[in-house]
């Protein structure tokens, strides 16, 4: 090893230790946070999660140095300001986590929109002055309304994907508008001789729900249409076989307890069209009761 | 409301609704048959289709459960 | 739907709904008077209030159209 | 409902709706097994195509009962 | 479905949906009574209301159209 | 609902829907695998097209409408 | 779908939803169990209520049949 300070190689040996004794390594970008909620967030992971800045070498050097394998890959996910997180949380749970706990932060001239930055057509707090002006050069439809400024329409003023500029910015902060996500960015864990990237780290839960509910829905439609009788299946096909007698008996007018009201009223009430038909065509036809 | 299913029962058994066949079954069913009444009602049905009209039932009654 | 049709007919003309009513009905319209049938007919209506029948599924059948 | 359920086990399991199964089907669930009614039911079922008559939507199926 | 219409013909008539009964039905009806399905029906009947179950139908039906 | 699950996930995987397979499924899973049952599954699912079963819509069928 | 499926098997099984389970039940299935799928899977299973997410389908299908 070539010469390095003392506090440089303690460094690396912490780092490595906390490797060593941690399931899972995580590699966060902390850009963009500022101090005091890095603090709170750091507080709430307390429990559960250690997040360590350093410098990049002595990561590099700390994650190269670890016998466990495949963890240098995380070497290429440094990004930003970058910082380890040491957990035993399954990784998604992890990933999970910290997209919970990201609140929402002012646009920065020069940030990249995460999403459609739209500003709300409505009132705003602004006595007519200037600000009306700026507000229509950066974009914003705006008008004077009953001694306010009010924004006439919903308008896209930063697409998704695109930098915002110094002007929009600062009018973002002054329409309190915060577009901007500010948290722990984890981009990418390592687990058991993977690293898993933030792409795949994303769980959707709707989705999740929503394979849960097919998979009962397919496996009652398998069960129903092969007439396989479980608790879930047998109140289905108890219905289906209902509806079909009812339909038999009803089709071919057959008298059971619970056709026979059916199947009366259904002949009354041909009856009574028939009835309507005829006394259409001449009202002396039918008698007193069944004219109109 | 004799009349009509007098002229029903007649269609469903295809038989003639005609005057002697009407007056025929209302007197089976202990019902005063009105001869002019029962004119009437075979010279309106000529121009209705019985089951037509039953069939349109069915659709409204279908529709509204 | 004969036999519905002639108990309907009987009823509305006030009259008994037996077997030899019916029959009598059936016959009148040249209708086949099937003995069993018209039995099971009768057997089914005995505790029947028609008009309560009809006028609740009526109700029920118009009330959301 | 007894004739129609044992009309349609008798039906699902490609036998012979006749007088003789029906009334075993019934006798065999412990019901009473009604001559006149067996009868009928087979009556009215004789001029009906079972498969149709079960997959058509009925008119007051769709009234709520 | 034989099993289902057995089972709900014994329902009807009052009778225990047991294996036995459930056989008895399903053979008197010529239909081949596996135990193995009859078991399963009838376990997957005991958390079931029959009365409620053929109840929905008859309010999902009310619903839709 | 177990058995379903188990034949689900081997029709998935490919695999043969056989006693052996679906009972080794079952165990795996800590579920208690009923011989007769899954023999019951296996002839069910005989003549049956998976992929078309759990796609059809089993409830929609009760609708009469 | 092979990792939903087992998911659903384990908890209609009243087991355990955790990566040991998963994993040995897709093997019985002789399904490829991906330790990462496996992983997700859970950590997304574990705010959803499988019982209330079926409950819902339940009643969906219900309702619109």
């Amino acid at each position: 090893m070539p010469h390095v300070a003392s506090w440089k190689k303690e460094e690396v040996e912490s780092l490595k230790e906390l490797i060593e004794s941690h399931d899972v390594v995580g590699m966060a970008n902390l850009s963009d946070i500022p101090a005091p909620q890095l603090q709170k967030m750091r507080r709430s992971l307390k429990d559960s999660a250690v997040v360590k800045m350093s410098r990049k070498t002595l990561m590099s050097l700390a994650l190269s140095e670890s016998k466990k394998e495949n963890i240098a890959d995380l070497e290429g996910h440094m990004e930003g300001q970058p910082a380890m997180i040491f957990t035993d949380m399954n990784p998604f749970k992890l990933y999970k986590i910290l997209e919970a706990s990201k609140t929402d932060a002012p646009a920065k001239a020069g940030s990249i929109a995460p999403a459609d930055i739209v500003v709300p057509k409505g009132d705003t707090a602004f006595k007519p002055g200037p600000i009306l002006g700026e507000l229509q050069k950066v974009g914003i439809p705006a008008k004077i309304d009953k001694g306010k400024i009010v924004i006439t329409n919903d308008k896209t003023i930063v697409a998704e994907g695109e930098t915002i500029s110094k002007e929009i910015a600062s009018m973002l902060t002054r329409l309190e508008i915060f577009p901007m996500e500010v948290g722990i960015d984890l981009v990418a864990a390592y687990e058991d001789q993977t690293v898993y990237t933030s792409d795949v780290l994303t769980i959707d839960e709707e989705k999740t729900i929503a394979d849960v509910q097919k998979a009962f829905t397919q496996a009652l439609n398998l069960s129903v249409n092969a007439v396989i009788f479980n608790k879930e299946s047998v109140p289905v096909l108890l219905q289906n076989a209902n509806t079909k007698a009812m339909n038999l008996a009803l089709n071919a007018d057959v008298l059971t307890s619970k056709t026979r009201d059916m199947i009366l009223a259904k002949a009354y009430s041909q009856m009574l069209a028939v009835a309507s038909e005829v006394s259409g065509k001449d009202a002396d036809a039918v008698d007193d009761e069944l004219r109109e | 409301m004799e009349y009509i299913y007098a002229a029903m029962l007649l269609h469903t058994a295809n038989q003639d609704i005609n005057e002697e066949n009407v007056k025929k079954v209302l007197e089976a069913a202990g019902s005063e048959a009105d001869e002019a009444r029962i004119k009437a009602l075979i010279a309106a049905l000529e121009d209705v289709d019985i089951e037509e009209a039953i069939a349109k039932t069915a659709v409204a009654a279908a529709a509204p459960a």
